[in-house]
């Protein structure tokens, strides 16, 4: 887990990221996006999150984008979208103001951060981000959270479903 | 219940028993009006058949409670913090008696008056008497602070729905600026609680065990005054009187009745019961301030009430300027003034509150209540006169009548704090009599000048019957004032003394005086 | 700079970051909802990848957790997103943002 | 024994006021007024009783009755109870209010007989009677301020009695406010008792002054300043005489009892009631004499204008007052007392006269309009005469004794000055003059009614003129019980009947000569150029100065019947000179109008504008806008919720901004 492939991939992740924003097709975006989340996914690999990484793919770029480019395929909502110059002028203004405020904030913040973690990587298990480990901790520390997660997850199938039938009546 | 257990359970069965019987109204079907209002009086002069034994049992001569019933409600921190107990002593006898005697009269009064919804009228009217009472012998300063919020809502309502045409504002009006200032008071409250907690561990709301609370300077004045806010608004005192002309202008006759007759009271009630006790110093720093409010409130009272076209409004402002005697009579701490300032509440309670039925029962009559529609009425309802007359002269504190027996009391209490102050008092009595005089004039005497007061019919049995008690009430005060005199003044004293023994430097006067009230008794 | 040294834990927080104002910003410019849920979908992938970075660094397994929770959450979020803006094209036609201000005070 | 039948005197009117009260209107007429005149009489009875016991005790008892009812107003420190006590001042004035309320109560069954409202004129006539009583028979200052404010409720009672009429109404309610400021003062005055002395009761109040004289002068002056001015707003002195003259619009009888016998006089009982304290109060003394003689002096001016017979005599009683005033000022309480007696007798004789003449011609009173009533009118003419004789101060009727006493006093007395005495001369030759004008232009001369009354004048009923005539001999014979030194000692009466009313009202009154010490004493440090014991006064000047008087009131009632019945048109000639003048006394000097401009009006704009201005704009303009505030700072908070779902975002983001940045400091 050296600096050259974090270098290289972080550009990979944050060019597709623009990508993603800057680019006027919603479908193009989707798939700018899945490559976004393949190359998170590499890094939660490079540092020793496995199961976190497969589920990653999984869920993410899986499920949830195919439910994007399902919804976008079925709404056929090509071109309404036009370019960045339609847009109101002052909207795009606040949003790189906040933007490059943001940015700025992360900069001063990343060095103090750096105290937090330490230089060096903490010396762990071999087995670290290996799914027993995982699952270990997420049922004897977590069961509560789970469950909630659970309910949450419950709640927003039952929701979607009502909000999207269409009405007989 | 055997007879010494209903003598304990005496003052609870008092204050509930107006509730059951608004109960017992809801269920009475919407149309029989004259059972509803059968049951209403029935329920309120069994109230005052019930507390009238309270008078002959009440031992004169002991300062303390009396009638006492402790236990325990709410638990807090594992401690009975906050507890159902109630007790009446000199102070809130009279005022428990008042409030009974009086909603009597305002519901008997309120028959012909009351069109529609009468079964809400009459439950609400039984409402207000158990918040009322529950305000006087609560001992307990969270059971007083819920029924004196509690007293609100039947007001509202009874202003709200069966008032004038600018009912709602009044109402609101009337609601919002009594419960401001109490918030401030619920704040009081909890801070003395807290206090006594962290210096003592013992959490209690308990009246007695918080008289003696210690407190820094500062914090005392605080609390003083957030608990003077929250009475002089109910009083209502000179700057915060506003909302009293319009709450009597747009409500119906009982309801003024009783604001006036009960509600203002439990101001002045307030500061002798929690404002001075808990506060002594503080009374006694800021005494020169309230004393001077009060003598503006008779005199700005009395001089705005001259001007008035309003029949309603004048004895509205005839209510702040009587109320500033007796607010006057409180903060001179002399056994006289705070004596006389309890004789013009009852006083006030019995002239105001006839003054307006006899205003409401020309209302019935004359759908008017601006003078200038009257005239010469004596001429065709010669009982309604003679009446009018004997409750104007006892409101301008004619001798042998109950009005001048407070005011002379609490003259003679503020001239012995500081002459000037009595002065200043006594020409209310010059002004009170102009302002009786001018508008009994231009209602009773003259010729008649409009056709349809020739057609006024005079007062009928009904209306006699609430009368004349109040009319009996205010010569009994005003000829043997005595018993009343009596019940009160140890219970007064004992509060004055609280004062006088905080009071550092109180003048040669109270020690003179309270020596010889020593050796008088 | 030797290019096999370790990476610190700082570059971590600066390269989630970066991606997290991208999404940010790409939220507020872009009018389309879709692209706008993608964007919030990206600021929760950055915001778990610090989380991981922060586990491998410290040493903790709750990090790795917690993404878990995340990835739920935001699983739930699209569905009942999408479904509103199916609802809304259903009967709108169009799903521009601007012009859904129907819940103004 | 006579000592607990005191309660009686006031109970006997109290239980005519119930009777008539209560049931009045069911009572035939005749019933419901002899119920009233029983009443009265029978108090009467009780106290010429009570009257005749005090004259028996032996000189060396004390002369006091005491009865104590029921304890009224106690607490702490103040305890009053309603208490009665007779005493020699007490008895005389309890006899003179019986004496003369009972005959008034009788002619008023004949003048009143046909008013719709007679139950309830009798109701309130004896209801005076009581409180009148009550006044009179106290014996602390809270029981008479019950009386003094009782008789102020009654007087407002009788005047406006004929309520239709606006006049009336707004006289009575102008008589009750006057009298209430003056009662205002009377209050302050009963504090300061209490504060100083601890206590109301007069045997307490008295002593205490007794014991140390001269000790609190500055105090007591005070008192007595504020008592006296109780007085003047019940006995109608300067400046709050102004609700007399109006009073004139109740029923005559009313007049005739309430404006000239009993409750006027009420002020003047308690002076002398108090003699004590004004003895030792010099300054206060000197006061209350010259506000009297001014007052005499100005009101005897300004009625010899009037033309309302009532008025006349309104400020005629007015003027006689403003004596009684000077003789207690200059320390001759006695002879306030005898000339409130003899005053009491003619007062109330002219004014029931004036009455059956009023009666008599149909309700006119205005005396331009009357003339050659004698013809008519025979009796009440002839009883007329003796009145304004008696009140002339012509021998040997009553006012000559009275009067002269008090004008030689107020040379002779302790603070005599011969300034007082001077005005006193002036007034009474003023007096005779006016009420010569007044008997004339009734009486005598060419009748100036219209034709068609002539035919319908008639004498007044016999319960009228029973009454005129009894009167008129009390008139008379009235000041026999007075006789000054100077005569007796000419006459060689027997001692005892020398001066027998001063000597009888002893125990009640700082007798002349110990004033005098007192007075002395009392004003040692005063600085007060007129406060010093009079110079003494030989007693051989008292007989030439009193015929002096007499001839002087024998001139001008000559003048007058020169004027007004030989060449009737003199005085409007010369009043005609003199126009300014004459419409300035016609118009009493204005004092109405500049009160009303003075106090009434601003008064009224000022509470005007307290109630426009500072209650309804500022105190209640204030409650408003706090409402309005919130009205528009909610009004303001709903701009945010703007429904543009990105603006949203962005303040999110600005919010998350502001918190990363906060947490990270």
């Amino acid at each position: 887990m050296t600096l050259l492939p974090f270098i290289a991939l972080s550009v990979v992740a944050i060019a597709f990221a623009l990508l993603l924003v800057l680019n006027r097709n919603a479908v193009h975006g989707a798939l700018c996006l899945v490559v976004n989340f393949a190359a998170v996914a590499v890094f939660f690999l490079m540092l020793g999150a496995e199961f976190i990484a497969v589920v990653q793919v999984a869920v993410y770029a899986g499920a949830i984008m195919v439910l994007f480019l399902f919804v976008l395929m079925l709404l056929n909502i090509q071109g309404q979208e036009g370019g960045l110059e339609q847009k109101p002028r002052s909207q795009i203004l606040i949003a790189a103001v906040l933007g490059i405020l943001l940015l700025a904030e992360i900069g001063v913040l990343a060095p103090l951060a750096a105290g937090l973690g330490g230089a060096q990587a903490a010396a762990v298990p071999a087995d670290f981000g290996s799914p027993r480990l995982v699952g270990l901790t997420l049922f004897r520390d977590h069961l509560l959270a789970f469950e909630i997660a659970a309910f949450i997850l419950l709640a927003a199938m039952m929701g979607a479903v009502v909000l999207a039938k269409r009405r007989l009546a | 219940m055997g007879a010494e257990q209903f003598q304990k359970h005496i003052l609870t069965v008092i204050t509930f028993l107006p509730l059951a019987g608004a109960a017992l109204i809801a269920l009475i079907p919407r149309r029989a009006t004259t059972a509803i209002k059968a049951v209403a009086f029935a329920v309120s002069a069994a109230t005052f058949a019930i507390s009238v034994p309270l008078f002959f049992w009440f031992r004169t001569g002991t300062p303390g409670m009396q009638f006492t019933v402790d236990v325990p409600w709410i638990t807090l921190l594992g401690q009975q913090a906050i507890r159902y107990s109630v007790g009446i002593d000199g102070i809130s006898l009279f005022m428990v008696l008042l409030t009974t005697f009086l909603t009597m009269i305002a519901i008997a009064g309120s028959f012909a008056g009351i069109k529609d919804r009468e079964r809400e009228y009459y439950a609400l009217m039984l409402m207000l008497e158990t918040g009322m009472l529950g305000v006087f012998i609560a001992l307990d300063l969270v059971l007083f602070y819920v029924f004196w919020e509690a007293m609100l809502i039947p007001m509202y309502f009874i202003i709200g729905v069966w008032g004038g045409p600018r009912r709602i504002y009044a109402a609101v009006k009337f609601f919002i600026y009594t419960m401001a200032g109490s918030l401030l008071m619920l704040v009081a409250i909890i801070a003395m609680a807290v206090m006594k907690y962290q210096a003592t561990g013992v959490l209690t709301f308990s009246v007695q065990e918080l008289y003696g609370l210690e407190m820094a300077r500062g914090t005392q004045t605080l609390l003083f005054l957030a608990y003077a806010l929250a009475f002089a608004i109910k009083v209502p005192m000179f700057p915060f009187h506003t909302w009293l002309p319009d709450a009597h202008v747009e409500a119906p006759t009982a309801g003024s009745v009783i604001l006036a007759g009960v509600l203002l009271k439990m101001g002045t009630y307030g500061f002798l019961r929690f404002c001075i006790p808990f506060f002594p110093e503080a009374s006694l720093a800021f005494a020169p301030v309230m004393i001077a409010l009060g003598i503006i409130g008779i005199i700005y009272g009395a001089l705005v009430a001259l001007v008035q076209p309003d029949m309603k409004k004048l004895v509205a402002y005839s209510s702040v300027s009587h109320l500033g005697v007796s607010v006057l009579g409180i903060f001179v701490f002399t056994l006289q003034g705070a004596q006389g300032s309890l004789v013009q509440m009852i006083s006030h309670g019995f002239s105001t509150g006839a003054l307006f039925l006899l205003v409401g029962m020309i209302y019935e009559r004359r759908h008017t209540r601006l003078i200038e529609d009257y005239g010469g009425i004596w001429a065709v309802m010669p009982k309604y006169g003679a009446i009018f007359i004997i409750i104007t002269m006892a409101s301008i504190g004619l001798p042998f009548l109950s009005g001048f027996v407070g005011e002379w009391l609490v003259l003679v209490g503020s001239w012995l704090a500081n002459p000037w102050y009595a002065v200043l008092a006594a020409t209310g009595a010059i002004l009170s009599a102009c302002y009786m005089l001018w508008m009994l004039q231009r209602v009773l005497q003259g010729p008649i000048t409009r056709d349809e007061n020739r057609a006024l019919k005079d007062l009928n049995f009904r209306e006699m019957v609430v009368l004349v008690p109040l009319v009996a009430g205010t010569i009994w005060l005003g000829v043997y004032p005595k018993p009343f005199l009596d019940r009160m003044e140890p219970s007064v004293d004992n509060v004055i003394r609280m004062v006088q023994t905080a009071g550092v430097s109180s003048p040669a006067a109270y020690q003179a005086d309270a020596a010889a009230g020593e050796e008088a008794r | 700079m030797a290019w096999n040294a370790p990476v610190p834990f700082a570059s971590w927080v600066m390269l989630s970051g970066v991606l997290f104002s991208i999404g940010a910003v790409g939220f507020l410019i872009r009018k389309d909802p879709i692209i706008m849920f993608m964007c919030i979908e990206l600021m929760l992938n950055a915001g778990n990848l610090l989380f991981i970075a922060a586990a491998r660094y410290l040493g903790i397994m709750a990090g790795q957790v917690f993404v878990f929770f995340v990835m739920a959450v935001a699983a739930a979020e699209v569905a009942v997103g999408l479904a509103i803006i199916v609802a809304i094209f259903r009967t709108k036609s169009t799903i521009d943002v601007d012009e859904m201000s129907g819940m103004r005070g | 024994m006579i000592g607990d039948f005191l309660w009686l005197i006031p109970a006997f009117p109290l239980a005519g006021v119930l009777v008539n009260g209560l049931l009045g209107h069911r009572l035939p007429r005749m019933l419901s007024g002899t119920v009233a005149c029983l009443a009265v009489l029978g108090s009467a009875v009780v106290s010429v009783m009570g009257l005749l016991h005090l004259l028996q005790t032996p000189a060396g008892q004390a002369r006091e009755i005491h009865q104590t009812l029921f304890p009224w107003i106690s607490t702490g420190s103040f305890q009053t109870s309603v208490s009665l006590m007779l005493d020699p001042l007490s008895a005389v004035m309890a006899c003179v209010v019986t004496g003369v309320g009972f005959l008034i109560h009788v002619y008023s069954t004949g003048y009143m007989a046909h008013d719709p409202r007679y139950h309830r004129y009798f109701t309130y006539l004896n209801l005076f009677t009581f409180a009148m009583l009550l006044l009179v028979l106290a014996d602390n200052f809270l029981l008479m301020f019950v009386g003094w404010e009782g008789v102020g409720l009654c007087s407002y009672l009788l005047i406006g009695f004929w309520f239709q009429k606006p006049s009336a109404a707004a006289a009575g309610k102008k008589a009750f406010l006057v009298n209430r400021v003056g009662d205002f003062g009377f209050l302050l005055g009963m504090l300061f008792i209490f504060a100083v002395f601890g206590s109301l009761d007069y045997r307490v109040v008295f002593d205490k002054v007794a014991a140390e004289p001269g000790a609190i002068t500055a105090t007591l002056t005070a008192i007595c300043l504020l008592l006296f001015v109780g007085a003047t707003g019940k006995s109608a002195q300067i400046p709050l005489y102004v609700w007399l003259p109006d009073a004139m619009e109740g029923p005559t009888p009313v007049s005739a009892l309430i404006h000239a016998a009993t409750m006027v006089t009420a002020g003047v009982y308690m002076v002398a009631r108090c003699s004590i304290l004004f003895v030792n109060a010099p300054a206060a003394l000197l006061v209350i004499a010259i506000i009297g003689a001014a007052t005499a002096l100005f009101a005897a001016t300004i009625g010899l204008v009037q033309n309302d017979i009532k008025r006349v005599l309104a400020y005629s009683t007015v003027s006689q007052l403003g004596y009684m005033f000077m003789a207690c000022g200059v320390g001759a309480f006695a002879a306030a007392i005898f000339h409130l007696m003899t005053h009491a007798f003619f007062k109330a004789l002219l004014f029931l006269g004036a009455g059956s003449v009023i009666h008599g011609i149909h309700e006119e009173q205005d005396i331009r309009r009357m003339g050659g009533l004698m013809k008519w009118m025979p009796i009440t003419g002839f009883t007329f005469w003796i009145g304004t004789l008696a009140i002339a101060g012509i021998p040997p009727l009553s006012g000559f004794f009275s009067k002269d006493e008090i004008i030689w006093y107020s040379l002779a007395g302790p603070m005599g000055h011969w300034a007082f005495w001077a005005v006193g001369v002036v007034t009474a030759v003023l007096t005779a003059f006016y009420m010569a004008r007044l008997t004339f232009k009734t009486f005598h001369g060419q009748p100036r009614m219209p034709e068609e009354i002539r035919s319908k004048i008639h004498e007044s009923p016999l319960s009228m003129t029973t009454v005129l005539t009894a009167l008129a001999v009390g008139a008379v014979f009235a000041g026999l019980v007075n006789i000054p030194e100077a005569i007796g000692h000419r006459l060689h009466l027997p001692e005892n009947s020398i001066a027998a009313f001063t000597h009888f009202l002893e125990p009640s009154i700082v007798e002349k000569k110990e004033a005098a010490l007192l007075i002395a004493n009392a004003a040692g440090n005063a600085p007060v150029g007129f406060v010093r014991p009079a110079p003494h006064v030989d007693h051989a000047l008292e007989l030439p100065l009193m015929g002096l008087t007499f001839v002087l009131a024998l001139l001008s009632i000559a003048l007058g019947a020169s004027w007004y019945v030989r060449r009737p048109g003199t005085a409007t000639a010369l009043a005609a000179r003199a126009p300014a003048l004459y419409s300035l006394l016609l118009n009493k000097y204005y004092v109405d109008e500049i009160y009303s401009a003075i106090i009434v009006r601003p008064g009224m704009a000022f509470s005007r504008f307290l109630w426009r201005g500072v209650d309804v704009l500022i105190i209640d303009g204030l409650v408003n806008a706090v409402a309005w505030f919130f009205g528009i700072a909610s009004r303001l908070f709903r701009v945010v919720q703007s429904g543009y779902v990105r603006g949203y975002a962005a303040g999110m983001l600005a919010g998350a901004l502001i918190v990363i940045w906060v947490l990270s400091r």
